[in-house]
């Protein structure tokens, strides 16, 4: 029962990245109806920004490596507004494939450039987080992942709250069914759209900059993220934001529950069929209710 | 207020629409009629930014539009009804009229203007927080009105608002009509409904192939004959 | 009388609270040409979608030459006869305009070069031969809709439902198609045409259904229906008679 | 055709044009880019004239890699025989897998077609009694045998090679021809369309998925012995499955010659690379990856399109036939 109970807070634990990243994922999917692909990259280059804010200087206490999360995700907001204004806005007239392939592209890109620029070396700055774990009578909670989890947890609620209450959020749900409908009624798309691929990119760098006190930097390190991103995004139904953050809990149960019960390799084959299935059989995704067709 | 000169546009380099003049003055509501595939639509989404204006002028207010985005007509003060009334069916009825009020930057004038939709259309109250989507005609009809009222227009352009109701609902919708008609707002409304438009409308233009075949007074235009014959070529 | 071609009844399709088509009866002669029109959001649409098993209807039979159709996809539908245009031009724009054609004929089993000696016949009577090799990238609308109507022919039909196929074509082109039509006809195939120009549905029609609000309200020779009663309030408005015309 | 006739008249000239060149090295960069090629014409089969973007080839190239490796190896089975049963099988998987994506498009069938790659991947990793597991298996060098595709010289490789790359160009040219490539022309315009023209739109998917995994099976089979190792990191990785892709796109899809010339550009960039930064890896990946980024932004033909035009640049008259195509 310990056994059990262990697995599926690790689980959890490790979730809360891949939720974090499936949220950036399908909150842009849910609103542009574009697959960013390159979101991974995104993640990695957050890693890379938080180890280079770390070589700053890390201040005493348990948790004085997390300052490098505020700058970072500054930066990546920017990176992201940029990635709008360069490429996506133009992008949006091609057409479907061209724009998987152009966020392909740029993931395969960005790989290549982190490897030029900062070599294939991995890095993990010297911290107290790595390693450190809270126990709880026979229940231990590492604290690295389980801070990502609580920021991925506060974020989901704080992505709730925008699109539900928020002037944006509206308008954003309104590009989303319609585009054309939003617009006649005075809503700028391009804005909305500047500011989704903001706030995504941003979640990407958040994301990155809260695994680096306990997970390698490295240049292809962002597939370790936004496949099971991907993932998570069509289990939960593709542009559901919120359902994309239990997907991403659940993916990480089911592999700490394999790992745990049967070996790590089967666990990915698992979710892939978990996947395929739900790709299948109910498209629409597992926590989204079939919408009439009308 | 509005004044349209030799406009043309058209979709896939088929020209629908060719050097139609409109005119819109305050205060006044104009009607545009003609059968299924005369360009009224197509006519209004040029005028609305929504497809290219290929030749001419569009001028509200003095200003030439026929070159802004398509956000942009909504906050000079020209609210749209499209046809099939373009509900955001997965947002609330209310978000919906929220999302009609974004061209008002004032709370205070957004809270009176739902107070006054919500006088016209008491039936939308009780449904403020449910999904726009599960909306019967009539009141998804009403919706759409509303939102276009949140937004303090100056203009209000109607796409075929009879489009799919019945009748007793037809009369409500052109009972609001003649109730903003009565409160100065100034109207331009594209009907098939012939004769419940012309009873409405204050001047009427027959649009025809993407031509105005004739325009005058609603008498003048009902006894002109144009009608019967670009509807049913007798 | 001869056994219908097609013959719908009691077919209904709602699509949430809206109620597309409503108890619709209608059934067409194995000869005859038969506009179809109607106010926008008669349900002509609709119907044209239950015909070729886009949509299945949510109630009442469709029979297709003896042969009901439900459960029978549109591939199917259209190997058994029943094929429509699309409002919009629907070039194939990485084959040259004569290979577009030439699919329909495929599809029957033809050889490649069967199937392009009788394109070139379809394209010669609808005065594309000059256009035949050339990309429909560089075609302009009317062409490109042409090219879909010799396509549909190619597949042998005994049916056509021509969803606007003459709007957005020049006075020579129009001409060309509606003498193809009435000569097609002579030969015993069918045409269900949608039109929105009435000069049209009137010269080519021998009868004609129109509907509204998801029924169909007459069916007759095309100079009766239009002097109907309900046909003219439905276009015009409950008392647009009030008035002399 | 003619281009058809060209392309195997210029691998011709490649074939003897290797008889001058002893350098190992430029054999082995030659041999790489033909195996590429032959994947990249393979994917174009499928994703170039179908509009569906595959990220999952390499499913095509570890699959029948494996079966011929283990089947020999494990079982003796002759490696001729062994070849044709993993062509078999990466059909059979294709059946299955084009059977499940039937009905998805654009950013669906790309993810899906990633998940079968990483699934492949995740089964050799786990089964590695039979696999090697992570470490994969090498394969024993015993004699120059054709029928056991040893061959004791690195040119022989490119040989073959050259030539299974002239008969799928031929095939790829002959199919966009053919009753199947019609159709597939007509899917790719619109779905709507080809049920409407009478096409069976599932059939013709399927078969095209099956025809796309054979030829890339027959690159696998050979090249695996010219690797002589069976390494799942690049055989089954997703990285190779999302190169051919790319390369072939920087190429252009819509030329027969693209997928050719994308491998090309790919390899020339890793060979300059390696002499101009040499342990610095990345060069290659980060120039392909920006090429694509630069090609979907500015000439989505890709490096095909530019080639043409840099010729018709050249005459007066040439030019003028491209300016009104381009008006058009």
């Amino acid at each position: 029962m310990t056994i059990l109970l262990q697995a599926v807070i690790n689980g959890l634990l490790i979730g809360g990245v891949y939720a974090l990243a499936a949220m950036g994922v399908s909150l842009m999917f849910g609103i542009m109806k574009l697959i960013n692909f390159a979101h991974g990259e995104f993640i990695m280059l957050g890693m890379y920004i938080a180890v280079v804010f770390t070589g700053v200087g890390i201040p005493a206490g348990l948790l004085g490596i997390y300052w490098v999360v505020i700058p970072t995700m500054v930066v990546t907001a920017g990176v992201g507004a940029l990635f709008y204004v360069a490429l996506l806005d133009r992008a949006a007239r091609f057409g479907e494939s061209p724009q998987i392939l152009l966020t392909i592209g740029l993931s395969i890109g960005g790989i290549g450039l982190a490897q030029v620029v900062a070599g294939s070396d991995f890095k993990l700055p010297p911290n107290p987080v790595n390693g450190a774990s809270l126990a709880l009578g026979d229940i231990t909670f590492q604290v690295g992942p389980g801070i990502a989890f609580l920021l991925a947890v506060a974020m989901a609620i704080w992505m709730a709250w925008m699109l539900k209450r928020t002037r944006f959020g509206k308008n954003a749900r309104a590009v989303a069914e319609s585009r054309e409908t939003a617009e006649m009624l005075g809503v700028n798309a391009h804005h909305v759209f500047l500011v989704t691929t903001t706030i995504s990119i941003a979640l990407a760098g958040l994301a990155g900059a809260l695994v680096i006190p306990y997970h390698y930097t490295y240049p292809s390190v962002g597939e370790d993220f936004v496949v099971m991103a991907f993932l998570a995004v069509v289990i939960a139904g593709l542009g559901n934001v919120l359902g994309s953050v239990l997907g991403g809990l659940l993916l990480g149960c089911i592999q700490s529950l394999t790992a745990t019960y049967f070996d790590i390799d089967l666990s990915t084959a698992a979710i892939y069929v978990l996947f395929l299935a739900v790709l299948l059989l109910r498209p629409e995704g597992l926590f989204t209710a079939a919408r009439r067709t009308v | 207020m509005l004044s349209i000169a030799g406009l043309a546009t058209g979709y896939d380099g088929v020209e629908v629409i060719h050097d139609v003049d409109l005119a819109v003055g305050a205060g006044e509501t104009i009607c545009v009629l003609g059968p299924n595939g005369a360009g009224k639509s197509t006519m209004l989404r040029a005028i609305m930014r929504q497809i290219p204006v290929w030749r001419g002028s569009v001028r509200f207010l003095g200003q030439e539009i026929s070159t802004r985005k398509a956000y942009e007509p909504a906050h000079l003060g020209i609210a749209y009804v499209p046809e099939g009334r373009g509900t955001l069916a997965s947002l609330t009825v209310l978000e919906n009229l929220e999302i009609g009020g974004v061209p008002v930057r004032d709370r205070q004038r957004l809270a009176t203007n739902l107070a006054h939709v919500l006088a016209l259309f008491p039936a939308l109250e009780p449904r403020l927080q449910h999904a726009a989507g599960n909306l019967s005609g009539g009141q998804a009809q009403m919706l759409a009105i509303g939102r276009a009222l949140m937004g303090s227009p100056k203009l209000i352009v109607l796409d075929e608002p009879s489009l799919g109701l019945a009748p007793q609902i037809v009369s409500q919708v052109y009972a609001t009509l003649r109730a903003l008609k009565g409160e100065g707002q100034s109207i331009l409304l594209v009907e098939q409904a012939v004769a419940r438009a012309l009873e409405l409308a204050d001047y009427a233009y027959v649009l025809d192939r993407g031509r105005v075949a004739t325009s005058g007074t609603p008498g003048a235009v009902r006894d002109s004959g144009a009608l019967q014959g670009s509807y049913l070529g007798v | 009388m001869p056994e219908p071609l097609l013959a719908l009844r009691g077919v209904c399709k709602s699509f949430g609270a809206v109620r597309s088509l409503v108890d619709v009866d209608l059934v067409i002669a194995p000869s005859s040409v038969v506009g179809l029109i109607g106010p926008n959001g008669a349900g002509k649409s609709t119907l044209i979608n239950i015909l070729t098993g886009v949509y299945q209807p949510d109630s009442g039979s469709v029979i297709f030459g003896g042969k009901d159709l439900v459960g029978v996809s549109t591939a199917q539908r259209a190997r058994l006869g029943l094929v429509r245009t699309f409002q919009r031009p629907s070039p194939i724009v990485d084959l040259s305009a004569i290979e577009g054609v030439m699919v329909g004929g495929l599809v029957r089993g033809l050889s490649r070069t069967d199937a392009r000696a009788e394109a070139q016949a379809h394209l010669a009577r609808l005065g594309l031969r000059a256009e035949a090799e050339r990309s429909p990238r560089t075609l302009p609308t009317g062409r490109l809709k042409l090219l879909d109507f010799a396509r549909v022919l190619m597949l042998r039909p005994k049916l056509v439902l021509l969803d606007e196929l003459m709007s957005g074509l020049s006075g020579g082109e129009l001409e060309i198609v509606l003498d193809t039509i009435d000569a097609l006809a002579a030969e015993g195939i069918v045409f269900l045409v949608v039109e929105h120009l009435m000069e049209v549905i009137q010269r080519l029609s021998r009868s004609l259904v129109v509907m509204d609000a998801g029924s169909v309200i007459a069916h007759g020779p095309p100079e009766q229906v239009v002097r109907d009663r309900r046909v003219v309030e439905a276009y015009l408005g409950s008392d647009a008679l009030a008035t002399p015309c | 055709m003619r281009s058809c006739a060209a392309i195997c008249a210029m691998l011709a000239v490649v074939a003897a044009a290797s008889f001058l060149i002893q350098d190992s090295y430029i054999l082995g960069v030659m041999t790489v880019t033909t195996f590429l090629a032959i994947w990249g014409q393979s994917w174009n089969l499928l994703s170039g004239l179908s509009g569906n973007v595959s990220l999952g080839h390499s499913v095509f190239i570890a699959m029948p890699a494996y079966v011929t490796v283990v089947l020999f190896q494990t079982w003796h089975v002759p490696v001729l025989a062994g070849a044709l049963l993993g062509i078999a099988a990466a059909v059979a998987l294709a059946a299955f897998i084009g059977a499940a994506t039937l009905r998805l498009s654009g950013p669906y069938f790309a993810l899906a077609t990633l998940s079968a790659s990483a699934v492949m991947l995740s089964l050799i990793l786990h089964f590695s009694d039979i696999t090697g597991g992570p470490n994969g298996i090498p394969i024993a060098f015993t004699e120059a045998d054709w029928t056991n595709l040893e061959f004791d010289h690195t040119r022989s490789y490119l040989l073959v090679g050259l030539g299974l790359l002239c008969v799928v160009t031929i095939f790829v040219a002959g199919f966009r021809r053919s009753r199947l490539g019609f159709y597939v022309a007509v899917i790719k315009s619109s779905e709507a369309v080809a049920r409407a023209a009478g096409i069976r739109i599932a059939l013709v998917k399927v078969v095209i998925y099956c025809m796309s995994a054979a030829l890339t099976a027959a690159g696998a089979v050979v090249y695996v012995f010219y690797l002589r190792f069976l390494d799942p990191g690049f055989l089954a990785g997703l990285t190779l499955s999302v190169e051919i892709a790319l390369f072939a796109v920087v190429g252009g899809t819509g030329f027969l010659a693209g997928p050719i010339l994308g491998a090309a550009f790919y390899e020339l960039i890793d060979v300059v690379a390696n002499a101009r930064f040499g342990d610095v890896g990345g060069w290659d990946v980060m120039v392909l990856g920006f090429s694509v980024v630069v090609i979907v932004m500015t000439e989505p033909r890709g490096l095909c399109e530019l080639a043409l035009r840099l010729v018709r640049a050249g005459g007066a008259p040439a030019r003028m036939r491209s300016v009104q195509r381009e008006a058009k």
